[in-house]
């Protein structure tokens, strides 16, 4: 063994090409097309004839040591012990033997690892850590994940939706991952300022470091108390202070909640990438399951698959039918918080006289 | 039966469960299980930052996370992140996975997130005194760590030419290249704040590197799209409806079609290349010959100037392996250096953009201004002149006048 | 000959020269024409601001003037602005104009603006000493001035019903009404800056009001446009192509047109009333019958924050003669009353709002925020509660839970 | 006559209604529909089937009352005393006898007034005072005004181009008069600094109004001079310190010029209100007739009527073909002023990879 006190540094991650199986060796670079097979299975063609098919699954990102053991013994099963991991946290088995993946769908399943999220279907979703390892969350992230995923669990394994369905979630306005350009984005979101603990603040804190957490200078010293105040006015609940200065904690149980943004994508396709939109400013935490979350995200995505046409986003299909339309047809109610006020509000005011009038 | 009812409901339904993740686990997670189920009773997080942690020699790569509840949940009072970089592409064979969990059985509490928003497989939930062994078990079997902190973070991309024939460059050579020849800036912080590379094959942009990396590398092309028109006419005879599928989707309708040939012909001088089309019809469509990539600057997330989308600052550079992508490098290094030097501490690269100026920022890279850079010219007159600027331009003015 | 060959280049050409109007003063205006020359030789203004000048009893009305060369052009060392109220629409008979030529024969250069920017008539030139003589005479003659400063400038609006099928209120009504009724406002500058208010009787807007008000008033229907198909198919029978002309055009795609029957179709619900069809098919289409006005706030030009186009603040008002416009009344004085107390010196109505946040702004005013107020909800995660907010929330959430 | 110390105050404007023709006093609020008859005049049609003729003539704004007692001889002869002026200073002649059109419209171009600027056609030059009277000014305003209608004047005669053309100019960055929202608009621009005459300062301004003047918090004072220093790098040009101190002069002979701005509207017509954008940063003042300005203007003009569809004003062909293709079309460079570096920037950089490839 090596210097048990110095590690090797700086040899980067492993090599790329030590991991791909041989057909994709063998067409690197000259794949011709690619079609969908059935949900959850593609199929990739090089320019040589070969075919290349996918079998995605879902995955909680949280997952355990046994069940990345038991992925590699699928892949030794099926795949030639190669696997990937998509940018969705999906499992990929790369399967060069096409009688295989039917096998290899019906074993996963069984195990409780379903196949989908392939094409025009809702994806695997994307999330922060929340309770189980964040210090700032305003909520849980794999609780809520879990709940709106079960609930919409159809739609994973559908192919034929109007458009790919994006959902994603962080567990505070830092936005980890940043999930503000999807389909449909909840957020947590605390809604009071730190508490102030002043002795802990005078005995555990660095006070010049806690005023310089602050990104909107919210922090002031107070001397007296050889602590902090926040200004109420200025504080927009990042929780940064309580990474720096555990005696100023945001968490607050009947405060918190979570905020759900819609219409955003990054795909260059059609309309471009574009932020989501907030429409619902807040859902109380409701554990375990968040159902008022659940159920307002189920009308939202009901209604996008009723109204929206093929190959719209849901940011797309409301562009079409404008926002106030949006709110009207999904009878939310609007209010001065979905009123942009931070830097660039202007440009997203109404200046024109043509909008649609609504109930 | 355990005694946590509401995680125990978490158990239920289709989509994997997390719950069942973590009681694989067993006695190394029970405590932490525990925790968590405490957090749904009081709605309440129980974890804080803490002391600096880290293994000898890097400055990130380690994230130090401690239970508020240290005497009650003593398993977990410390409770530390790894990240390890990822190989391209979040390709993995077995063998190479089973060593990761083998060091991770040996040194944590066996979960893992696969992977991490910034790309890295995250090692969730170590001691102190763990970190320098796993280090060097990590090292010692080819494992890296990945970034934090206010440096390079781990740069990941697509799957680019392993498995999609639109990848217009190879994606998972230039993200392996680039992660090794910024492995000091990856490793040791040394800036104002973070600075992400993520890297997409096409403009579909799978790895969402516009809205979540401070330099963008999207794949792109000059040429013409290639089209087979006799796959068009097998999309036709399937049933497709070119038109309405394809042709008005176009978002600068450069594409007509002849439905009675059933041929697609397109003006690709007025493409933008948005891969609709492409997507649709992949067998009859492929992206041009002449491949390259577009570089967008400025992505972040929300924190603290409102998220940004990046925005094209290179229209098109050629992504060659042979001169080791030079000409990528001297501009990424050349913005680099002009954000250390003028940024505020925690003012991400776009942020500082949008403070300086655009012309501040490309003079310091040395790239000339082009409408391709915005959707549109300023609106307001406040445009500024150097005192050289206007000299030089009324001498050259008067050198007119008296050639005349 | 004169001794102005640069200004007599520009009595030359098609358009009516301005020379040659300056040129009709004679001996009063030769030392103006003197002096612009100056300036066409020395590509240099000679004009500088100075003392203040007035009327009694007003603030506003008069901009003061001097020329920087005062020795040399005694006869413009003073040479100040009169602004005189214009009749709504900009209506005259032959009577009013000439009593308002002989006045300012009688007391100053003889040269106006017909009109200025805001709307005003402009007297362009005369002396301290003549100003209360010109305004006596002009108010004796029921002229009066308009507004200059920090306060209302002169409301404008367009000739409404007057000349024109569309306007869907009374314009040169209100317009008149809302003069008379804010003299105080319009005389006496008392607002950390100019508020001006512009009339437009439908989404044509040909005051531009949306430009260049803070307070702009556009006329518009909430029901459908009013369809006359045999004039429809008069269009189509007289060569209008009317789905390329009319039918593409629709910027909501809201209308189809049936060929054969040359019927047009309109699904009004979805109409955001642009008036392009409307514009196009003059004598087929109407607009709607339940009319009123849609209320945009915030519009200015570039000084400080840049220009702003005036937002939707107000969808859809009625604008009744019968009960005096109370509602509009009531708002623009909550407008005012908020904008007064709470502006920076300088700081229009739109930059107020910019800095404090609509959130404030409708409060103040006593409306409930609409979707129709913006483009699309915020992108940001930056929004705020009150203490009162979350507590009452809150027990309203605990109080549905015991009376389950 | 009244007290010669005091006018009657607050009696606001004229009444509109006494400056009305009886053809609208009777169908005020009654009318059909409207038409073009011939550039330079329409015909409105009331629900009473009367028809009132409207000729409307080009104005530069700048009037002597001699030629305003002209119009008004003209009106009594042709349109029964009554006339009004538009909001771009045109004036028009309301007439009741058709018979009367041709006649008027004869008479008034043989003194030098012609008629046009109804429906698409170029309309009248809205502007500023410019040298004339504006202290502030970078530019001449009705010169380059002149200019520019000359040479474009045949297109304020027609009334079929591809949609209005609506061109304004303001002498400084103030712009009055509002010209952000033109088809073309044209802009007197400094370019340095205003010149710090300490003596005038000190001996005749007040220097915190000075200070308080500045928009952008450029100006400092500057003790031991009793005077100011001016900031290069805040102070954007627009003179307001020059209109309450004389002695700081922004007025530079070689230095000033204009800009052009492109591509905005007013009406809510089918695409919206929109902005001008810079295409051009600079063009020296070049007296007496701009030539560069009006070449460059004609131009854009000429690029637009060959290349709009019908409908389109300016700014409507720009965003269909794309501001990238505009300045390849126009064969104009790009430069780094034509960016936005001021407060809402960042929304009018490219998000997107799409964009179209040009020379």
């Amino acid at each position: 063994m090596s210097n048990p006190n110095y590690g090797k540094t700086d040899i980067g991650p492993p090599h790329y090409w030590d991991m791909l199986p041989d057909i994709i060796k063998n067409n690197y670079g000259k794949w011709l097309f690619h079609e969908k097979v059935k949900p959850g299975v593609l199929k990739h063609v090089g320019e040589s004839g070969d075919e290349l098919f996918t079998v995605r699954i879902a995955s909680p990102r949280l997952i355990h040591i046994d069940t990345i053991r038991y992925f590699a013994d699928m892949a030794d099963k099926y795949s030639g012990g190669h696997l990937r991991f998509t940018s969705r946290h999906s499992v990929e088995f790369l399967l060069s033997e096409s009688a295989n993946v039917d096998p290899l769908i019906a074993e996963l399943d069984a195990a409780g690892w379903p196949a989908g999220g392939t094409g025009k279907a809702l994806k695997n979703l994307i999330h922060t850590q929340g309770w189980i390892h964040c210090h700032s969350a305003a909520t849980d992230a794999s609780g809520p994940v879990k709940a709106v995923m079960d609930d919409l669990f159809d739609l994973f394994q559908k192919d034929d939706l109007p458009a790919k369905l994006k959902i994603a979630m962080a567990c505070c306005l830092n936005m980890c991952g940043a999930v503000h350009c999807s389909d449909i984005a909840f957020v947590g979101v605390h809604r009071r300022i730190p508490q102030v603990n002043d002795y802990g603040v005078a005995n555990g804190c660095e006070i010049p470091n806690v005023i310089a957490s602050c990104p909107t200078g919210a922090i002031r010293p107070n001397p007296k108390a050889k602590s902090v105040t926040i200004n109420e006015e200025k504080c927009m609940y990042c929780g940064n202070c309580y990474s720096v200065c555990p005696a100023l904690p945001i968490a607050d149980p009947e405060g918190d909640g979570v905020a759900i943004f819609i219409g955003g994508k990054v795909s260059n396709t059609r309309s471009g990438p574009a932020f989501s939109k907030l429409v619902i400013p807040y859902i109380p935490n409701e554990t375990p399951r968040w159902d008022t979350l659940v159920k307002e995200i189920r009308k939202i995505v009901e209604l996008w698959l009723s109204d929206a046409k093929k190959h719209e986003r849901i940011g797309e299909w409301i562009e079409r039918i404008g926002w106030e339309k949006f709110f009207e047809k999904a009878n939310l109610p609007f209010n001065s918080k979905l009123i942009d006020d931070f830097t660039f509000s202007v440009p997203t005011f109404r200046s024109t006289s043509q909008f649609k009038f609504t109930k | 039966m355990s005694n946590r009812p509401l995680l125990d409901n978490l158990k239920e339904g289709r989509y994997p469960s997390f719950v069942k993740e973590m009681e694989k686990g067993g006695a190394k997670t029970e405590q932490l299980l525990n925790l968590l189920e405490r957090s749904y009773e009081e709605k309440k997080v129980h974890w804080k930052h803490g002391g600096i942690v880290g293994v000898r020699g890097y400055g990130g790569g380690v994230i130090g996370r401690y239970c508020d509840l240290p005497e009650e949940y003593p398993d977990v009072a410390e409770f530390h992140t790894i990240r390890v970089n990822q190989p391209s592409g979040w390709f993995y064979n077995s063998k190479s996975l089973r060593t990761l969990c083998d060091i991770w059985e040996k040194h944590g509490s066996g979960l893992t997130n696969m992977h991490g928003a910034t790309g890295d497989a995250i090692l969730l939930g170590t001691t102190t005194e763990h970190l320098q062994p796993i280090f060097n078990d990590l090292s010692e079997a080819g494992f890296d760590l990945g970034g934090s902190g206010s440096n390079l973070r781990t740069p990941s991309c697509c799957n680019g030419e392993a498995r999609c024939e639109y990848s217009c460059f190879d994606a998972m050579h230039l993200c392996h290249d680039l992660t090794n020849e910024y492995q000091d800036e990856l490793h040791r912080p040394m800036w104002p704040y973070k600075s992400k590379i993520k890297i997409s094959g096409c403009p579909n942009d799978c790895t969402s590197s516009i809205a979540r990396s401070d330099i963008a590398i999207i794949g792109t092309w000059r040429d013409a799209i290639q089209v087979n028109q006799a796959e068009v006419a097998n999309y036709a005879d399937a049933g497709m409806d070119v038109k309405r599928e394809v042709v008005y989707k176009c978002p600068t309708k450069c594409m007509s079609y002849d439905a009675d040939k059933k041929e697609l012909n397109i003006d690709n001088d007025n493409c933008t290349r948005c891969m609709h089309c492409i997507n649709t019809m992949t067998k009859a469509l492929h992206v041009g010959k002449d491949r390259g990539a577009s570089l967008l600057i400025g992505g972040k997330a929300t924190i603290v100037q409102s998220a940004f989308l990046g925005w094209v600052v290179k229209p098109f550079i050629k992504l060659n392996k042979e001169d080791d992508y030079a000409e990528l490098k001297e501009l990424l290094e050349k913005m680099w250096d002009w954000w250390d030097e003028n940024a505020k501490v925690r003012e991400r690269i776009g942020e500082l953009i949008y403070r300086k100026g655009m012309t501040d920022f490309l003079k310091a890279i040395d790239i000339e201004a082009v409408p391709q850079m915005v959707k549109h010219p300023r609106e307001n007159p406040y445009f500024f002149w150097t005192e050289e600027e206007v000299v030089a331009e009324i001498a050259s003015r008067k050198n007119a006048e008296v050639s005349k």
